[in-house]
């Protein structure tokens, strides 16, 4: 028996006898995901439970060191356990952006201290983390943001707001983009800093869309003391910190809408056509051309970021993957979502209460929240400039 | 046909221009739905509009109207459509309204007509079911012979204004095949009728609308308008007629819209200069400009082509094809487009852009999408 | 009986007179146009009869003043004239480039001996013109010629070289813009000048394209002398006749797409679709809709092409309408030609000889043509830039 | 099935690309098409190719092929698509050499494989007629049964290196309908056969192809590869095979064509810039960039499908459809945006980008266009 064989035997065990019985299943039995937090609610009791017991053994991050409280596993040995996770109906013990966001980078760039006073606490699902870039009115052009840290020696002071900041609400500490030098070029008088929430001064304001409500916040700074031990990397070199933070982003948000499996589009569309059969030709067959367009340049797009994901496997640099991801699964998901409103005609017109099924007021609400998705993350045109620049090599 | 304003045009559209953007700005409309407001329309601004002429605009002078054409009230609802306001230009006057002036049914011309063109009576016209999706000879609704009348059972859904009508006519079937023309009757129900239930339902794009069951509503034949089993030509030729209507408000929003993305292009700074000055976005622009241009062209030719005396059904249809399905794409794209340039901003409620997106969704899948016109257009042109 | 149709009545019977009976009916008889000039065969006798004759009442220049040879006709005059030539199919007795592009130039920026010189001959068909704008190099940024024209007192010395040259080959004069002030900014040092192509120097060679032979061609200039009486309107002021002359050429090449009656598309799908029937609903769903909403668009194009029509008879002044109907015109060509190549199928494939019909070959061909559409006469990318900058006001 | 290239195939691709860079440049294909070469290829060239054992690639080692798969030819054929290399891949590998090799007839192959691996023989597929469009169970030759064989009548078109082929194979319905998969026989045919005319037609593109006409050309029962009756599949699954082959040349194709322009936008100066500096030309240059990538993808998963031993036939032709309509669409915008920014010279044929959109438009009207793919994957998944 190989070692990986071992380990595969091993966690299996381990996982039926600490994972709880009601969590078992397709989707963890219906479980809302684990954020943790020190505002964090359990959903019941077997939830705290499997989070405290995975974070003991250092699956909640299954590769971070030992030492900060992960499972030091090699990526071989996590591809395993997530594999026996997904076998088993093992919901995620938990989620969120401390592990997907701000734990990497301060891997990446945080001090001894910055990684031993964080990253254990991160693991065991205390504190959630919230991310502070965007500003009002710097939109695309990142690097314009004004959130204004004064040096005052030890410590800064820090005016301004952030916007889109996902779950502020809840969150416990903030990773943000704030401007120690404003003489300096754009890019170069910028420090990414993690500021604790509770600190006075500080306040949350959720965003209302026009799809309804939002995890998204508005978050204002009015003389916010963040004591520079919280600088991550060097005061005035955040922006490096951030470009590494934003590449990880942008994937992230392209493999949200790669695909999964849904009801189909064609069943959607023989529930909705006059005089469509249960397994004949779509009555209407401009409609069924663009179905069919659909899901196969989804394929295309899943084919390619297969392909990505091998290519990473065997060692080779990634190129402009992240933008070509972010560009073409945010316009996949979009195009899902206005043929989903063709398909229900009049009925995909509802905004809530009667005469319209609680699928169809849905589906009128994701089509509405999917026109952000080339905005959010970094725009399409952003993304497009990047493509031109970094990889084609096109002048300014 | 001239494709052109005349001036007496010229002065409406001037005057309900500038009375939307003193009494109906986007931000009524706002105020409306923010409020919850039981009728979701002011009454005191329709009489208004009542009183300065436009809601007798298309109805015979002996009723109060000015016996004028979907020329002058195209123009009055494209101005009425930058500000989206909810006033009931499309159900009682382009449809039901227009249903009875075109029955020739002088005795129920006479009750209702005088009452909507003075702005006190609202009408509805209840046509479309749950299945129906664009086919206006497939009511959900059956009417059963009963005596020398019927019983109407069944429901209608969106049903413009019902919430608020004094009066709706109901499509039903009396004979024949759903998607057929005939056997369709179109029944006029006063809104106290005993079987008639009206609920408000709560739209995307804030468009006031109701679900209609109707249990057992008893009818005579008298009350069919065209005459039992006869209404459905006249069905299909005032929804083609209504489908100008909304091209005109739909050509007022997306004015409204692209006007609104034009100036946030020239003020909004990124990168250190305003966003107008991006040549990927000024070449998208000069695509909108265009599709709004073509937009005003297919709208004025439709409403032309209607008023025309003696017009050729199928030319009409034609027009009101092109007209419709140009503007379903020209409206989505235009709003679609205009978020994306107000980028997160426009994806908030706080900001008015997204008011208009919603509308030319809503206003696409209302009277057919450009797919439908074009699958019409081509049987139509006998392929 | 009005004024007009006083005319209407005697024109009608000048030109039933006049016009030879075998050039009557549908296009003239299939006579191919004349286009005069020195190195101009008339087809037969009749076609040079009818030009004399036209020429002679004016009727090749209507509009133009009586004193340079044309009919002195008010707007009204010329449409009733238009419409009695359609009506008893009367082919224009003359077309070209002097009467569409350079008589008007001249009529509204030459000096009067200029007009005096060049129009009576272009009336006549006695002078065929062509145009010298473009260069090698230049394309959309025709304010970047390079032509040179040295000062030598009352004369220049003209050296460089013209492309896309219309029918160089068989022109008799050119009207070029060459570069006076090689000092000036861009635009002020150009000016707008008639060149005899006999004058020695002067060489042509036809272009190939793509499609196969065209009329255009490379005109090349070596120590041509030119005199300084043949500059139009001022020394460096070409720019502003230049202006004035696009303008118009736009319109022409957006009218050349519109629409005209040709076999229907759907037609033609029936000949090639298996399973096609005479008058039922086309078996290609997808194609259906797609030859429909090519013709409805193309519906809307020419409806907006008669409102623009509409308001200069009104007396409106035009705005960016040019600007629209080239790229409107000639996208909308190219879609045709896409969709008559997508009819035909492998049957588009062939550039000669065995195995394709005489119409699958032009198919073929004239596809090809269309590509240069969106690029001749202003590409789509300088028609938007004039959009976004003139019409919208956007900042460069 | 792993999506990425083994060290194995790396090294091919280098050979392929470094050698039609240095033998086979696009003014190879100008001068056969100037000159009038008659046979529209190099033979020399053909015969180092198998040399270089790219010939025999997909072919048995029997016969003296190295037994390899798509995943290798496909990188072959993707370099030579780069320069529009005339030498007959898609005819004698793909189409016919394919069919003899999977139809198991081991004398056939044993007849004529050894001389396609060496680069002696040529061998070509006659299967559609003018009236077949895409269908390969509808072709225009008719076997009629003449003792223990069959006559041959009818004809063939764009029978790919049909004019140099030493053999063809031939299409025929010996029974059923036109459409069904049923009663197609493949008849191996030498080019001396009494009774058929080849005659080289001229492509737009300047792919070498014939017109074939049978008339009444004797064949036996015995020459029908897969059996009497029994072709129409293996014809159907050599044909996706090919289409995988095709589309290899078409990524190929569309990665020069967009080099060129990328070259161009670098270089090329309008109003005082080089063109590259335009954003709105960027971004389109960043759409094209993103389709090539995607079609680098599917053309690389469809090779992989068609290599994996006992792959589901229905998710080889999803793979095949999907590869099929993506590269079509693909290799036609790149090469028409291409043109655009080329400008006027564009439109010359001295200037190359010009062969591309000509091959573009033939690659993607053979074996199906985009809207045939898609009709056949909605087909696929039952709706």
């Amino acid at each position: 028996m190989s070692d990986l064989q071992a380990f595969q035997a091993e966690t299996r065990a381990w996982l039926k006898e600490n994972c709880p019985a009601s969590l078992l299943g397709a989707g963890g039995g219906g479980l809302v995901g684990t954020w943790g937090g020190r505002k964090w609610q359990p959903e019941n009791e077997d939830q705290r439970v499997w989070l405290e017991r995975a974070a003991e053994k250092g699956f909640t991050a299954p590769t971070w060191p030992t030492d900060v409280g992960g499972g030091g596993l090699s990526k071989a040995e996590a591809k395993i356990l997530a594999q026996e996770m997904r076998a088993l109906g093992v919901p995620p013990p938990l989620i969120g952006f401390g592990l997907t966001m701000i734990g990497p980078t301060l891997l990446q760039y945080g001090s001894e201290e910055q990684k031993q006073e964080h990253l254990p606490k991160i693991v065991r699902g205390e504190i959630r983390w919230c991310q502070g870039y965007s500003e009002p009115g710097a939109g695309s052009d990142l690097a314009g943001l004004q959130m204004r840290a004064e040096d005052k020696g030890d410590h800064y002071i820090v005016n301004g707001t952030k916007v889109w900041t996902s779950y502020a609400d809840e969150a416990d500490w903030i990773f943000a983009l704030v401007r120690t030098d404003p003489k300096a070029k754009k890019q170069e008088g910028i420090t990414f800093l993690l500021i604790d929430m509770e600190t006075p001064g500080v306040s949350v304001s959720p965003i209302l869309l026009i799809s309804g409500s939002s995890p998204f916040c508005e978050t204002h700074f009015q003389d916010v003391k963040a004591l520079k031990s919280n600088v991550i990397f060097k005061e005035h070199a955040g922006w490096t910190v951030a470009k590494a933070l934003l590449g990880h982003e942008r994937s992230m948000v392209a493999e949200a809408f790669g695909g999964g499996s849904r009801r189909s589009l064609a069943d959607r569309a023989r529930a909705y056509l006059p005089g469509a059969t249960a397994d004949g030709p779509l009555p209407d067959g401009g409609l069924r051309r663009d179905i069919a367009s659909f899901e196969m340049e989804a394929r295309a797009f899943g084919l390619t970021m297969q392909r990505s994901r091998d290519a990473a496997k065997a060692g080779q640099q990634p190129g402009a993957e992240s933008s070509i991801f972010k560009i073409v699964g945010t316009e996949l998901n979009q195009r899902r979502q206005e043929l989903l409103l063709h398909i229900a005609g009049p009925q995909a017109l509802g905004w809530e209460g009667e005469g319209f099924a609680d699928g169809e007021l849905a589906t009128t609400r994701d089509w509405l929240r999917s026109r952000g998705n080339t905005i959010e993350g970094g725009t399409s045109e952003v993304q497009r400039n990047i493509i031109a620049k970094r990889v084609l090599g096109l002048p300014d | 046909m001239e494709l052109i304003l005349t001036e007496d045009q010229e002065l409406i559209a001037k005057t309900a221009v500038d009375f939307v953007g003193e009494r109906s700005p986007i931000a009524r409309m706002r105020a409306l739905r923010d409020d919850g407001d039981p009728a979701g329309f002011s009454r005191e601004l329709w009489k208004e509009m009542a009183d300065l002429g436009w809601v007798g605009i298309p109805f015979a002078e002996v009723h109060g109207g000015a016996d004028l054409g979907l020329a002058e009230l195209t123009v009055v609802i494209e101005a009425l459509g930058r500000g989206l306001a909810p006033e009931p230009f499309l159900s009682t006057v382009l449809l039901a309204g227009q249903l009875l002036q075109r029955s020739g049914d002088d005795a129920a011309c006479a009750r209702w007509l005088p009452g909507v063109c003075a702005g006190d009576t609202i009408l509805a016209l209840a046509y479309q079911g749950v299945t129906s999706r664009y086919d206006a000879f497939s009511p959900s609704v059956v009417a059963t012979a009963s005596g020398d009348g019927f019983r109407l059972a069944g429901q209608a859904i969106q049903v413009l204004d019902g919430h608020v009508a004094d009066a709706l006519i109901v499509s039903a079937r009396t004979s024949g095949e759903q998607g057929e023309a005939s056997g369709l009757s179109l029944f006029v129900v006063p809104k106290d009728a005993s079987g008639l239930e009206i609920v408000r339902q709560s739209r995307v794009d804030g468009r006031n609308a109701a679900l209609v069951q109707l249990d057992d509503v008893a009818v005579s034949a008298a009350d069919a308008l065209a005459g039992v089993d006869g209404g459905g030509p006249l069905l299909q030729q005032t929804i083609d007629r209504a489908t100008i209507g909304l091209c005109a408000e739909m050509l007022g929003g997306m004015q409204q819209a692209f006007e609104l993305t034009l100036e946030h292009m020239k003020t909004r700074e990124q990168f250190d200069t305003v966003i107008g000055t991006f040549q990927a976005l000024k070449h998208r622009a000069a695509d909108l400009f265009i599709e709004i241009e073509l937009a005003k062209s297919v709208v004025m030719a439709a409403a032309r082509a209607a008023d025309e005396a003696g017009a050729d059904p199928g030319e009409l249809a034609r027009h009101v094809s092109v007209a419709k399905a140009h503007c379903s794409e020209a409206y989505v794209h235009i709003t679609n487009e205009a978020v994306q340039m107000f980028g997160g901003v426009g994806m908030t409620d706080e900001y008015d852009i997204g008011f208009y997106m919603k509308r030319a969704r809503a206003a696409e899948l209302t009277f057919g999408d450009a797919a439908f016109h074009r699958d019409r257009w081509a049987a139509l042109g006998g392929y």
